[in-house]
């Protein structure tokens, strides 16, 4: 019954917005010309960077508290942590099973480059696409990697110097974007030096995205790690 | 009827096909496999909105990092909850 | 200092974004259970500075702030008018007393926190973030992003609580919560789509100009919109029927969390609903109004009856918040100036104070009612009285808030929508009001009865034996949360209709309503000082 | 037609069909699953539907790639719920719980007592 009922609304509910989208008419306003006005001041040429570290830079720096949050509860499902022990450098305690041969040789192949492609993906961002989300989950692709080749342990809860490094790009995001206050407006930079200032943003958060990204994974990790 | 919009009815379909694959496929080691593809499909279909960024970033979260934490809690779900005497001790 | 403050006011709009943003990240490095005192220290600034940005509000209308100097539509606009102005106070003011009382309560047993507080400072910083964020912006699309902040935290926050039954609920109202913003983001999409803008203020007009000239494809296609995001934040805001999730998150999480969850974050929701729907929603959903009426008055009688019949004293809580939330639904159809002069939205706001007050005062005790006890069940409160007087006279306070007597601030609020209500001639709504006032009588009375029964003597000796310390900080910030919820009705009432409405609003409230309460000011304080 | 449009309209079906999704599937794997074709679904409408008239629009491609990242988010918090839920309680159908939750007068309070006292999982 109940599924019934959810699949014909679901049904009409898509025919119905289906039909009124074909014939919707052009849209009153276009950001599009707004936006090419305002790409010289931005910083970077690439019109999807300007909008997600300059127009909408706003956006981005809500996004990534976000995914500190659900970093955070990651943390909070996988913590066994033991209350005897020191808390928070708890490393997990891996069976030492050696990795798959294979995977060790590709893991160590292709970690160097992925860095050197995610370095280039983040400094294209500029000019054309690409930029420190994608490099970072470049990064965090090949943490995985590593981890499967037995190099990258997983752990349970992360360290002091992992939190910092997971912290820091968010925090360098947050410092440039309050420094403008004090004669602007947040996240306004000067022209002159925004795109210098997107530079830094964009490459704290690639190693800080990589590292959370990687930790999403990594933390859970070890729950299957141990039984392989 | 053009190439393009041949190749956009085509993609479109497959998307459609592999989004319902990993919903009803009773298997669910397949049904993840379907949403691997579907996260493939739509890096091609932002391919073909002229959004490559969204494509790079589909194709390396999507069809990669989603998988591997997907194939990876399947994994955990499927084996017996881990050593419930070990978890015990820690939370004494 | 005055003039200190008032220069703040524009500044205040960012940093009360940029500050728990900033204590959140400091807390996660700091580590596992670390960073209460930065947590109540930042959150005391940001208490000045939502104050610094009412009073400015109140003196010179609202304030914008455009992030990144672009301006809407390009960029993204911060704006605080009275309503967000009142919501951001109405957050600050319940959290700092809440962490002060989640110091208290995660940190009894020696310095280190237990397991359940461990990640709580962090996440509280970024839940409070995330609705200050929610509450300043104009862009529905931000506003999105603000959504997945909140309810990301929140769950996480659920899950914080440890035992299997709180990762159940976590994950129930983790899918209602990407089911609601996932819904709230196809509107967003939608009304891009069709208008080309996700600015509020850009917005505004265009789909007046739509929904004007009938028959146009845009009409159509923002109404659908409309009805999505509505529809999604409906099923955050956690309105019967879409309240499945709240009890079980709310009831089993740690106190504060409760707290937190039930006094703050449903209401984040629920002011987005109010500001789209009086807002840029306004001309295509207007003649829907009845619909969340009675829904509506449904959860107020479906959210008592439960609570009536509750097992567990927290969920009994939890359930009279499906019941509170109905009230703020009530008074759709009443938009518009009642004959005291004060506005819908701004007779929801003092609701939705005087509840998060109450509610967050109540959670408190009823953690410490537990903690002292040990035990959940609403049975068990029997004799509470006795052991823990100052908490349950706190309970007895939100109570009295919650139930609507005078002179609480859930009275004054309950007040004026029944007088709106007969102004406008809808005598049914002025019914389910009372009636909601009485079933809510019922079960807070339920829990007061046993908690002044006489116990055996050996019985009580042997509860002694128990008894675990609950600190005493813990104890007077849950009376602070109550105390502020009925002073609300006295002092906080008219400025705060005035925050809302402009100068000069509320006029006819302090004539009706607060001089007839001057005697049970008196006689409140005299009973308050126990 | 365009065939921008195209993929907005297969996005809604995608949004439909992942909703539905959300709401009927059991097994909470399949529910991530649903909710990310969900959420693929409506970013397909929001760059579909304003690249309409053929030409790319950069500001609801940067907003989609907003949303891909709190979809990750989600879907990695999601995750490590349902493995902790495994972990606890040695199941991670959705329908158990529910049957379980509702059978009381107390969604959620039916479960073992250990963890009824206020939620506090140490004691």
């Amino acid at each position: 019954m109940k599924r019934l009922v959810t699949l014909s609304a679901a049904a009409i509910f898509a025919a119905l917005l289906i039909d009124v989208l074909l014939d919707l008419p052009a849209a009153a306003l276009d950001l599009r010309a707004l936006l090419a006005e305002a790409m010289p001041a931005s910083g970077v040429a690439h019109p999807v960077t300007a909008v997600l570290l300059n127009t909408r830079g706003y956006d981005t720096l809500l996004e990534i508290a976000v995914l500190l949050v659900a970093l955070l509860g990651v943390v909070i499902s996988s913590a066994r942590t033991n209350l005897s022990s020191d808390p928070g450098r708890t490393p997990a305690s891996h069976v030492a099973i050696d990795a798959d041969p294979m995977v060790s040789a590709l893991a160590r192949l292709v970690t160097p480059l992925a860095v050197i492609f995610a370095i280039y993906v983040l400094w294209a961002g500029a000019h054309r696409p690409g930029g420190a989300f994608q490099a970072a989950a470049i990064l965090a692709a090949a943490l995985v990697l590593l981890h499967f080749a037995r190099i990258v342990p997983a752990c349970t809860a992360p360290s002091c110097r992992l939190r910092v490094a997971a912290v820091a790009g968010f925090a360098i995001f947050l410092v440039i974007a309050a420094i403008p206050l004090a004669g602007g407006a947040l996240l306004q930079y000067p022209p002159a030096a925004a795109g210098l200032l997107i530079l830094a943003i964009e490459s704290g958060l690639t190693v800080s995205l990589a590292l959370v990204l990687a930790g999403l994974f990594l933390l859970l990790a070890d729950d299957a790690g141990g039984r392989q | 009827m053009s190439a393009a919009l041949a190749f956009d009815l085509l993609l479109v379909a497959l998307l459609l096909l592999a989004a319902l694959r990993a919903m009803t496929t009773p298997r669910l080691g397949q049904a993840l496999l379907a949403f691997v593809v579907f996260g493939l499909l739509m890096a091609l279909a932002w391919v073909r909105l002229d959004a490559p960024d969204i494509a790079l970033a589909e194709a390396a979260v999507g069809a990669g990092l989603s998988g591997v934490l997907l194939f990876d809690a399947w994994r955990a779900l499927r084996g017996e909850p881990p050593d419930e005497a070990s978890t015990a001790e820690h939370t004494r | 200092m005055t003039e200190r403050l008032a220069m703040l006011a524009p500044l205040a709009l960012p940093l009360l974004i940029l500050l728990p943003l900033a204590w959140a990240a400091l807390a996660f490095v700091l580590g596992t259970g670390r960073g209460s005192r930065l947590a109540i220290a930042a959150a005391a600034v940001q208490l000045m500075l939502a104050f610094a940005l009412a009073s400015a509000v109140m003196d010179g209308g609202p304030l914008h702030h455009a992030a990144g100097g672009w301006g809407a539509p390009l960029g993204i606009d911060l704006v605080a008018d009275g309503l967000a102005a009142a919501m951001l106070l109405l957050t600050q003011a319940v959290a700092l007393p809440l962490f002060i009382f989640a110091r208290g309560y995660f940190h009894q047993d020696g310095a280190r926190p237990d397991a359940a507080g461990h990640h709580f400072w962090p996440l509280a910083g970024f839940l409070v973030a995330g609705m200050n964020a929610l509450y300043l912006s104009e862009d529905i699309f931000n506003l999105y992003v603000t959504l997945e902040l909140v309810g990301l935290a929140a769950v996480g926050l659920v899950a914080s609580g440890g035992g299997a039954a709180q990762t159940a609920a976590a994950l129930r109202y983790l899918f209602a919560a990407l089911l609601g913003s996932g819904a709230y983001l196809l509107g967003v999409a939608l009304l891009y789509g069709a208008f080309g803008s996700v600015s509020m203020a850009t917005l505004t007009p265009l789909i007046a100009g739509a929904s004007a000239s009938a028959g146009a494809g845009a009409s159509e296609v923002a109404l659908i919109a409309a009805l999505l995001m509505m529809a999604g934040l409906l099923m955050k805001s956690a309105l019967f029927p879409f309240h499945f999730w709240l009890p079980p998150a709310h009831g089993g999480a740690p106190a504060p969390v409760s707290a937190l969850l039930s006094a703050l974050v449903v209401k984040a929701s629920i002011y987005l609903v109010l500001r789209l729907w009086l807002g840029p929603l306004a001309p295509l959903l207007t003649p829907l109004a009845w619909l969340p009426t009675l829904l509506g008055t449904a959860a107020i009688l479906w959210g008592s009856w439960r609570a009536i019949h509750a097992e567990r004293l927290k969920l009994l809580v939890a359930y009279s918040t499906v019941a509170q939330l109905g009230y703020l639904f009530l008074a759709l159809p009443l938009v518009g100036v009642g004959s005291t002069g004060a506005s819908a939205s701004a007779i929801l706001t003092l609701q939705a104070l005087a509840h998060g007050l109450g509610k967050a005062a109540m959670f408190a005790a009823a953690g410490i009612i537990i903690h002292a006890t040990g035990r959940d069940r609403v049975d068990d409160v029997a004799g509470i009285a006795e052991r823990l007087p100052l908490t349950l006279f706190t309970f007895a306070l939100a109570g009295v808030s919650l139930m609507g007597l005078p002179p609480s601030g859930g009275f004054l609020a309950k007040w004026l929508l029944i007088d709106l209500a007969m102004a406008r001639g809808h005598w049914p709504l002025v019914a389910v009001i009372l009636a909601g006032g009485l079933l809510a009588a019922i079960y807070i009375f339920r829990v007061l009865r046993l908690a002044f029964l006489n116990l055996p003597e050996a019985v009580i000796e042997a509860e002694h034996h128990k008894a675990r310390v609950v600190p005493r900080s813990a104890e007077w910030m849950a009376f602070t949360l109550a105390a502020a919820s009925v002073l609300l009705g006295l002092f906080g009432g008219l400025p705060l209709l005035q925050l809302v409405d402009g100068v000069g609003a509320g006029e006819g409230v302090t004539s009706g309503v607060t001089s007839g309460l001057v005697p049970g000011l008196t006689s409140g304080a005299v009973v308050g000082a126990p | 037609m365009s065939g921008a449009l195209l993929y907005a309209i297969a996005g809604v079906l995608l949004f439909a069909a992942g909703a539905a999704g959300v709401v009927l599937l059991d097994h909470l794997l399949r529910r991530v699953l649903a909710f990310n074709i969900m959420g693929s679904g409506a970013c397909l409408v929001l760059v579909g539907l304003a690249q309409r008239n053929g030409i790319p629009d950069p500001v609801p491609q940067a907003m989609v790639l907003t949303g891909i990242v709190v979809a990750v988010a989600a879907t990695g918090l999601a995750l490590a719920l349902i493995r902790r839920l495994h972990a606890q309680t040695g199941h991670a159908d959705g329908k158990t719980e529910e049957e379980r939750v509702k059978g009381e007068t107390g969604a959620g309070c039916s479960l073992p007592a250990s963890h009824s006292v206020a939620g506090r999982g140490d004691d």
